[in-house]
Formats: structure tokens, C-alpha cells, sequence
């Protein structure tokens, strides 16, 4: 087992995973920017390296000064937690170069399914359901137009190094799939140096379901079911929740058992996540692989009571996993909201500032995973997530009680949160009856 | 504190003369905090000194505890960002995080000395980072007064190193 | 604090002449901290030194929001032990926590009006609690200047009921 | 259902009730002493009324203002807490008189639970083992040396009224017995009134294991399993876990049988406890029932998922148990650590004041049920009970190891508190074990 490691994160992820070592035993090294410095957290590591100023370009992303805070905190491994480096695969190989963990997956598997084209070729290999498409990259406009007929408009235009909706366009007819793709190519060539667009089969008010896998070294691979992401602004998540509401049984069986030959197939190890898109018929199609922790982690940790942040740990020291499928139980219905300095009244303009008064809420069932505190300044220049607040109840809407409830107590004041939204939100009766779909907050909020 | 306020409308920004009117009001009638807050505006004031409570993250950043190499670890928590822990006068600081030497190998004598007099150009020491031994200059010119970290200590990013005073 | 206001025509910004003319009477009447808040607006003054965080428990005093019958549940918070929310002047308070009538029944006129002088043993209401009709006496003597309660009103313990002035 | 209820208690306990009935939809009347006025969790009722000065002797033990406000507070139902007027039948009889539904047992069931004869009696009608001793109160003193001379020394001389300890002797001969006698009677005639005492067999260095019951008015009655409360120091508990540590799961399932019995016999219904003491061979013993619910009720939350103020709530609504006994699941192991404004360092002095800096510990599996915040001052007119850190992992290790992690990340500055006792507590060898029994914290702390 590692006796150290390096969280090469900030915030509540650095938070979370200076946690779950020191509950294993294992000494952590902090890294930090000059923004970061003197916050809380930083003291629960045994020891903090600044590595920068405060653009994330600057400390979190810089990939050598990382390494060189993880050779003078003399540490055998590091945890990139999710966003900066995290599904670096460069970053991966120099750690691993240096004799240092990465704990994730093999750099293969994590480049393989960071293109999405040939991760689309392991999926159809493993028998998993992708949208109807081209197969690979389209070479001309004609061979597009082709496949447009035969697949049958609307049809997507993907870049495929592309993300965050860049180099994306959706088509109805012959003409805008030409003019599209002239524009999805050259964004896409500007934005990610690679020109190589595909088509598939535009899904229309898709919901967004993953499914949550665990596999180690030894060969072993479990999915610890799925979460719904529907709730969604911009392709920004607000709300997870697991199980999916409304998903038939054997629909969920089905996309977890799609997850896991995947994983197989691919040679993946470590925690990642397989997204779906499910039509309103629930046929699901595999988008793509999340070759990292994700942010809504805690709703499996509460339906299945396992630790996903230990078993990367666990699994990057060449542990077995200590369960098999069987063991894994699903029990009650759990959410997360995540609760942003954003002003919703103000285009979602970031807040950031200084938190001059915060009451959580708490009680039963109730989980916020956080690094901040009352006197907290939540600077400009990362992401604008304040903290997630998770319930776990024996029904959703026991849960939809306890959330609303929840975020009567939650004051937060100094700074303009998402908490406005999330009221609305968890009032809104499509939510409640989960008549949803990716679209659905952006069309209603 | 009050949140940007969004006046798309208005033209004009926050009207000064109104301000210190209000000012004005607060001290006469020793007002220590108002906040007014309308569908166009927010106003919050507060005079007077400032309580503990409110810099806790400041205060944080001196009390940050470490285990071992926790001389430097400590040292690298005061940074020119905590001004006041940094040493008096002017300083030269890690421009990266790695092992401080003093010399470029164990048989050569150090860079730098107390009293030695460098220019922006002159290498001072060497930051080992990832097997790579960075050769780092000064960046300012000055006599060295006071050399901050020991040969072989790990430092972090801004770590103070030398103490320079002008010639 | 202040939820977003909806008056979208209010042209104009905060009226500095009332505000002057609040904290003149704040001053006159040595209160510490207000805070006004309606549909438009919300004002929040504190006068005299920052305790600031020192104490939230007699700041949140004024601001518990309370559902239906509200006014006098806020009414209630605004006991003694936070003189600076009570009226001027003296006042007599409510000894328990019940319903307050001004006159012994219906048909009955009040026990006593704006201008009556009182006695400690003067019968000034009833407050009851548990079916039980408690005749209160005033406890002081003085002139009553003010209700501060209207018949029925449930009042709670050590809450002001009238204001009274030396004869 | 009720619409409406009035919470006749104040800090973390009156919190825990009014989350618990937003949840259900019901609205809450919070009352509040002077001292207490302007706490946050006053804020989260729908009202507030004030019923009296600081002394809980004039404000939260006053029963004829706590009725008027719960008249005028227009609310069908007092739930009492722990603690205050939790256990008095008295005030249980005023609130049903008056049409208000006291959250709690029949107050027959109160009564003679309440006088610990009359519960000895119940008990051994039930069947439950009860410590050897006088059937009923001993009428002289020969009479006590008879029975003494028939269990065997040492014995235990009690009050029947008496509790905390007061009212309490052990002799391990004749002659202490004689003289033991006489001053436990008069100390019990000066504090409790009532100078009847009986006499049993002392049980030496036992363990304290409690069973947690809900019974619903219908005749269903269901255990929740057993919690250890061994750790504690002169009578209150200081740590509670579920399950009880080294309990061989026979003597487990009996014990629980017994408690379900015994609440049958007595005809209690609502939550309520029954304590035992467990020798070092495992023989256990009936002590009381405690007729409330109780400070540590979160341990069996944690481990059942069942959330015991709810339950409470709707079975003085005159609803039917939604689960059987066979429902009911013991998961992982929960641990609760109270954390108390008291000065280990000198002698356990309470410790009021404000709280000028608070850190809390989170993460997966963690759970703080407290009313406090930073900014918040402990009064010095009630109990000095700040709030309640509860663990729930899959092993007791793990939860230990969490309890840890969260005692290094808790911070409470402006007041000393009794966490330095806590670590010194969760990092001795005997409590690791669990060779730990009720006189273990004062021998060793």
C-alpha cells in the first residue's frame, strides 16, 4: 500500500480524497496556489506545497512543478481527482515515468476512450448500443451526406476531440449538414488543433443516464449502477440523482451490463463512468467514458454504502476489489445538487467572495461535501462550485422532502449562489414527476 | 459582501456625492453598519475597526501546521502574499517549487554569499525540479543580506530565499 | 436578508432625507439596530460599536421570520433582554405567554385607555393561558401613553403591552 | 395526521424535531427561553414564542405555559424531547387533557415504568432476567440483611424514586448494608420525596447495552437492535455504538426478544428504550425503561435507516408501523461521540461562552447533529451538550479510523470542550477492543 500520496487538486475534491487517506492511513501532500493558500483544508494534509500563482495555468495545471512537489514530498502516488490534469494522459505517463502512481486508469485505455471515435469502435467491439452514425471520422461532405440519408435527419455533427459542446452542430436537411460541417471543422481544427468531425443520429430531448464502474488489476469489473444527470444547464450538471427515475428494470440492467463489457473490452481499470443518452422510447446510447472520479461520486457512495475514492486508492496499489457484483446493494434513492457561486438572476454570473455568514443545513440523511466555511473567500479564478449537497432516503420522494427542506436552513450569504435555482428547481412539478430531459432547465429556469 | 450590482440601465455608476452624504449621515449618527438593498441597488456600509472574526483565512495562513520537512513547508506558507511573515526588506524568491542548492555541485563553492553584490543576470542558485537542475538568477540587483534557506531544503513556489538590501 | 425586489419602476434611488430623519429618531430613541424591509425595500442600520459577530443571537432577534399570526410572534421577540427593540419609555410586559384581552369581557370597557394613570395594583388586562383568565396588574405606576397590542392578540413572555410615563 | 405540532425543547434535540416534521409536511412551534432567543433553529419553525426567563425552572419546565402556547400556537400535538418534561407523566396528562397529543408512551405505561418496582415487576412478568434482589421495596432493615444474605454480597441498596445516581449505596457486608440503608433512604426522602429503597445483587464492572423499541397503538411492537453506552463517566454516556462490541449474537437476539416482551407486558407504545446491564459472562439484566426518545438515537438511525422522530410522530398520529420486525436491517457498525462544553482539564467545569471559531468534520458517513454555529453562545443555564458527531461505516475499524479523521478536522475555538478526552478516548488500546465497561472512563481518563 502506498504510505503517501499527492492530492494534485483544490478544494472539496482535495478535501474529499485528504479524507479518504487519512481514514486508510495514508500520509497526503497537499499542492497549492497562491489563491488557495490558508484554506482550511490545506492544514488537514501533512504537508503543503505552493506551487504557483493563482491562474490554474500557472500551478494547478502545470504538470512539472506537480511532479516536482510530488519528489520532494517524497510520495508514491498521486490522485488528480477530477478537471486540471485528470484525464491528462501525458500527465498520467510522466508520473508513471517518474515512479510515481497515477491512480487511474492505464494511459492506453484513458487515450483510446479520450477519442471519441475510437471509443465508439470499443463500444460497437463490446456490443454496446451507439447512436447511429458514421463509422469513424467522415472524410467529405458527400460521404456525410450519405450517411445522413441513410441514418435519416436530424442528424449531429461531432468534433472528435471536441467537448463542453464545441465543435457541434445538429442539422435537419442536406443543406445545413453542408454548411455545418465546414463550421463544426473549422472550430474544431481552431479549438483542438484537429479537424476531424463525424455524424450520428441527432437524439432529440435525450435524458442523461451513466453508470458507474469499479475494475481492477486482477480482471474484475463491477458497475455500482447508474445515476441520471438529466438536470443540466449548458452541459453543466446541477443535479444527480440515483436510481434514475422512471428507468424500466430491465432498461437499467441492460445499460449496466453495457457499462461493464465496455470497461472489459477496453482494458480500463480504476473508477470511471460510462454516459448514456436515453431516447424517450428508453433505447440508450453510449456517448462516451469518464476516465476519472466525477464530481456526483457521493450519490453511488450512498445507495451502495462503498467508498469510491478508497477503492481508486486501493485499486491503484494492485488491491482486488473486496466485493464481487453480488455483494453491491442499491438501496434508497439519493441527490446531489450542486450549489454554485453563480448568480442566477445575473446570466449565472460568477460570484465570488467572501462568505460572510453559512448555516448548513443537517440532520438525517444529510451530506455536504465542502472546503469552505463562514469567512471563506471563494476566488475568481476556479470553478464556481461551492460545495454539493447530498441526501440519502428510502425514496425519492422522501428525498425531495428532505432536499427542500434542506435548503430551507442553508444560508449563504456575502455571495450569489445557485440556492434560488435549486428552490425552484426542486418545486418545479416536472422535476418532481421527473418529466425531463437534458433540455429541460434551460427551457424552464 | 454586497454582490456586483447589475444596472444595466443606468448609465451612470454609484453616485459619490450621495455616498458620502451617507457617509456623513453614518458618522454623525455613529452608524457602525447599514445595508439598503432595493430592486436596483445594494448599498452596505460599515465603519469602524474590523473584528477578528473577519480574517480568518489570513490568520489561517500563518498557523498552517506541518509534519516533517515542516521547516519548509512552513516557510512556504509565507510567501509574499502574507506579507507579514515575509523577513524585512527586500527578498528573492523560488520562482518554482523543488530543492534548493546553494552550489552548483558539493566540490564548488556557493553562488552566493552573504555580502555579495549581484545583478539581475547573476545566477544565485540552483532549484532541482524533476531530475532537471535550474539554474536561477537573481532578477534584481542588490547586496545579499541574508541567505533564508539551508543547501539541499525543499522550497515552494515564492518562497523567500535571499534577503537583498540596495548597494 | 432582502429577497430580489420586484419594483421594476422605481426610477429613484434611496431617499437620503428619510434616512436622515430614521436615524435622527434612532438616535433620539437610542436604538441600536433596525431593520426595515418590504415589498420595494430593505433597510438594515446598526448604530454604536461593532460587536458584530459577538452577538447574533440578539441581531437575529429581529430578523426570525414567522409564519401566520406573525406580527405578534415578532412582536414577541422583542422582549427585555433586547432593549434596544423595545419601544421608549417604559413599559409594561407580559408576565406569561397567552391570549391578552383589554377588558374583562365583551360588553365590559377596557381596564384601562391611553391616559389612564395606573397604580402597581391597578388591573391593566388579562392574558389567558390554559382557559384560565389571569388578571394582570401593572406592577408600576405611571401614566399608560401607549397599547402596544390590540384585544386578542396572543402575546409572549415579556413582551411589551403598554408604554407608561411618570405622572 | 397532525397539521401542526408544538416542540417543547430547545437546542439540537428541538432542531432534530423540527426537520423531522418539515419533512412530514408538518408545520412546528418552537418555544424559547430568554436565553435562547435568536438561535438560528428557531428560525426553521413556522413560529416562536417566548414562555420565560433563562431558568428551564421558569421557562422549558413550565407546563402551563408551554400548554398556552401551544393553544395559541393552535397545534394538535407536544413533542417533548429528552430531557425537560420528556418523562413526566404529569405534563403528558395536562397535553391530552387539553386535546393535545403528547409524542410519547400511554402515561400509565409512564407511570409504572417510571417506578422502578413496578418495572421490576413488569419485567419479571415478561420474563425478562432482572438483577437478584428484594421483590419490591425492602420493609426494614432485617428484612435487607435476609435477601442480602440469599443473593450474596456485594449489594446495591437504590431508591425507588431515586436516578443520576443519587439515592444509590453499595455495602459488601452486613454492617455497611445497615448504615447504607439508612442514608440511601433519607438521602432519597430529601430528593425525591419518597424514601422506599430495595436492594440487589451489584453487578461489577458491567457493560451498559440498550434496546431501542418502537410500538405502534395497533399491537405491533419491533425492536431496532441494541446499542453499548459502557463509555461513559458518572452516569451520562459519552460514546454509543451499534452494534454492541463482542456481543455474542445469541445473548444479542435475546436481549432484544426481552425488550420487545417487556414493552408488550406494559403496554407502552412510541420509542422507547430498555436498558441493560451485561456482566463479564454475558448475563444481562433489566435496569429501566427509558420512556423518550434519547440523546443517542442517531446510532440506530444510522444503522437501521429508520428515522425514529418520524416514527415517533406518526405513531402518536395513530399510524400503523409501515415495517416488520423482519424489515428491519442492522447495516455496518455507527459510532456517537458527545461533544460537550466541558473542560477536561479541569474537572469536567462546564464551559459557556461564545463559540469564536468552528470547523466541522464531513465526508462520507458523517453526520453532526448540533444547533450550534460560529457566532453561537453556549448558555450557561442548560446542558452543556454542544452536539453529536456519529460515524456510520461498513466495519467498527473503519468507523473508528473516521472518528479519528473527523476529531483531527474538528476545530471549536472561544470555549473549551471535551474533544481532547474524545481522541484520548478513540485512540485507547481498551476501547479498540472494547475491553471497556462502565467504571472504564473514570479509571482510566
Amino acid at each position: 500500500m502506498f504510505q503517501r500520496i499527492l492530492v494534485a487538486n483544490r478544494g472539496e475534491i482535495a478535501l474529499r480524497i485528504i479524507r479518504a487517506c487519512r481514514e486508510l492511513g495514508i500520509e497526503t501532500v497537499a499542492v497549492y496556489s497562491e489563491a488557495d493558500r490558508g484554506s482550511h483544508y490545506l492544514q488537514l494534509a501533512d504537508e503543503a506545497w505552493c506551487i504557483g500563482p493563482a491562474p490554474a495555468s500557472d500551478s494547478y495545471l502545470q504538470i512539472n512543478r506537480i511532479i516536482s512537489a510530488a519528489e520532494i514530498g517524497n510520495v508514491q502516488a498521486v490522485h488528480p481527482g477530477y478537471g486540471f490534469l485528470a484525464e491528462n494522459a501525458h500527465f498520467a505517463e510522466v508520473c508513471r515515468s517518474c515512479n510515481i502512481e497515477f491512480i487511474g486508469p492505464p494511459v492506453q485505455a484513458m487515450q483510446q476512450l479520450g477519442d471519441k471515435v475510437s471509443a465508439r469502435e470499443i463500444a460497437m467491439k463490446a456490443g454496446v448500443p451507439c447512436v447511429p452514425g458514421s463509422d469513424g471520422l467522415v472524410s467529405d461532405v458527400d460521404e456525410a451526406v450519405k450517411v445522413a440519408d441513410r441514418i435519416g435527419y436530424p442528424v449531429l455533427i461531432k468534433a472528435t476531440a471536441g467537448g463542453g459542446g464545441k465543435g457541434m452542430r445538429v442539422a435537419g436537411n442536406e443543406i445545413s449538414l453542408r454548411a455545418g460541417l465546414q463550421a463544426a471543422s473549422a472550430e474544431a481544427e481552431k479549438a483542438f488543433k484537429n479537424a476531424g468531425v463525424y455524424i450520428e443520429k441527432y437524439v432529440e430531448r435525450p435524458r442523461h443516464v451513466e453508470v458507474q464502474i469499479l475494475a481492477d488489476n486482477h480482471g474484475n469489473v463491477v458497475h455500482l449502477f447508474e445515476r441520471d444527470c438529466s438536470m443540466q444547464r449548458r452541459h453543466q450538471k446541477l443535479i444527480e440523482e440515483s436510481p434514475a427515475p422512471k428507468l424500466p428494470e430491465e432498461v437499467r440492467q441492460r445499460m449496466c451490463d453495457c457499462a461493464v463489457n465496455l470497461v472489459r473490452e477496453s482494458g480500463y481499470t480504476n473508477a470511471g463512468t460510462c454516459e448514456f443518452i436515453v431516447d424517450k422510447n428508453y433505447n440508450f446510447y453510449f456517448i462516451e467514458v469518464n476516465a476519472r472520479i466525477q464530481v456526483e461520486h457521493p450519490v453511488t457512495e450512498l445507495v451502495t454504502g462503498i467508498d469510491l475514492i478508497k477503492q481508486q486508492i486501493l485499486i491503484a496499489a494492485g488491491e482486488k476489489l473486496p466485493f464481487t457484483q453480488a455483494d453491491i446493494r442499491h438501496t434508497g434513492c439519493a441527490i446531489e445538487l450542486r450549489v454554485n457561486a453563480e448568480d442566477p438572476e445575473n446570466n449565472f454570473r460568477g460570484s465570488p467572495g467572501m462568505i460572510t455568514k453559512l448555516r448548513l443545513p443537517g440532520g438525517p440523511g444529510v451530506r455536504f461535501d465542502s472546503h469552505v466555511y463562514e469567512g471563506y473567500t471563494i476566488s475568481p479564478y476556479y470553478d464556481s462550485m461551492i460545495g454539493k449537497l447530498i441526501v440519502h432516503k428510502p425514496t425519492r420522494d422522501e428525498a425531495i422532502q428532505c432536499m427542500r427542506r434542506c435548503l430551507r436552513e442553508f444560508v449563504i450569504e456575502g455571495i450569489a449562489t445557485t440556492l434560488p435555482l435549486a428552490k425552484r428547481m426542486f418545486n418545479h412539478a416536472n422535476f418532481v414527476d421527473f418529466s425531463v430531459d437534458t433540455t429541460f432547465v434551460e427551457r424552464t429556469f | 459582501m454586497a454582490k456586483p450590482v447589475e444596472n444595466e440601465e443606468k448609465g451612470d455608476s454609484f453616485d459619490l456625492d450621495r455616498i458620502r452624504k451617507l457617509l456623513q449621515l453614518m458618522k454623525t449618527f455613529d452608524v457602525s453598519e447599514i445595508n439598503l438593498q432595493n430592486d436596483d441597488e445594494s448599498w452596505k456600509i460599515r465603519r469602524g475597526p474590523r473584528v477578528a472574526y473577519a480574517q480568518p483565512a489570513v490568520s489561517q495562513g500563518f498557523a498552517m501546521p506541518m509534519a516533517a520537512p515542516a521547516p519548509a513547508a512552513v516557510a512556504a506558507t509565507a510567501a509574499p502574499a502574507t506579507p507579514a511573515a515575509v523577513p524585512a526588506g527586500v527578498t528573492i524568491n523560488a520562482p518554482t517549487v523543488g530543492t534548493f542548492y546553494s552550489a552548483a555541485s558539493p566540490e564548488d563553492p556557493p553562488f552566493v554569499s552573504v555580502g555579495t553584490v549581484v545583478k539581475s543576470d547573476t545566477v544565485i542558485c540552483m532549484i532541482e525540479a524533476m531530475k532537471v537542475f535550474n539554474q536561477i538568477q537573481a532578477e534584481k540587483s542588490g547586496r545579499i543580506v541574508e541567505i533564508l534557506v539551508e543547501n539541499g531544503d525543499a522550497v515552494g513556489f515564492g518562497q523567500p530565499l535571499f534577503r537583498i538590501e540596495p548597494v
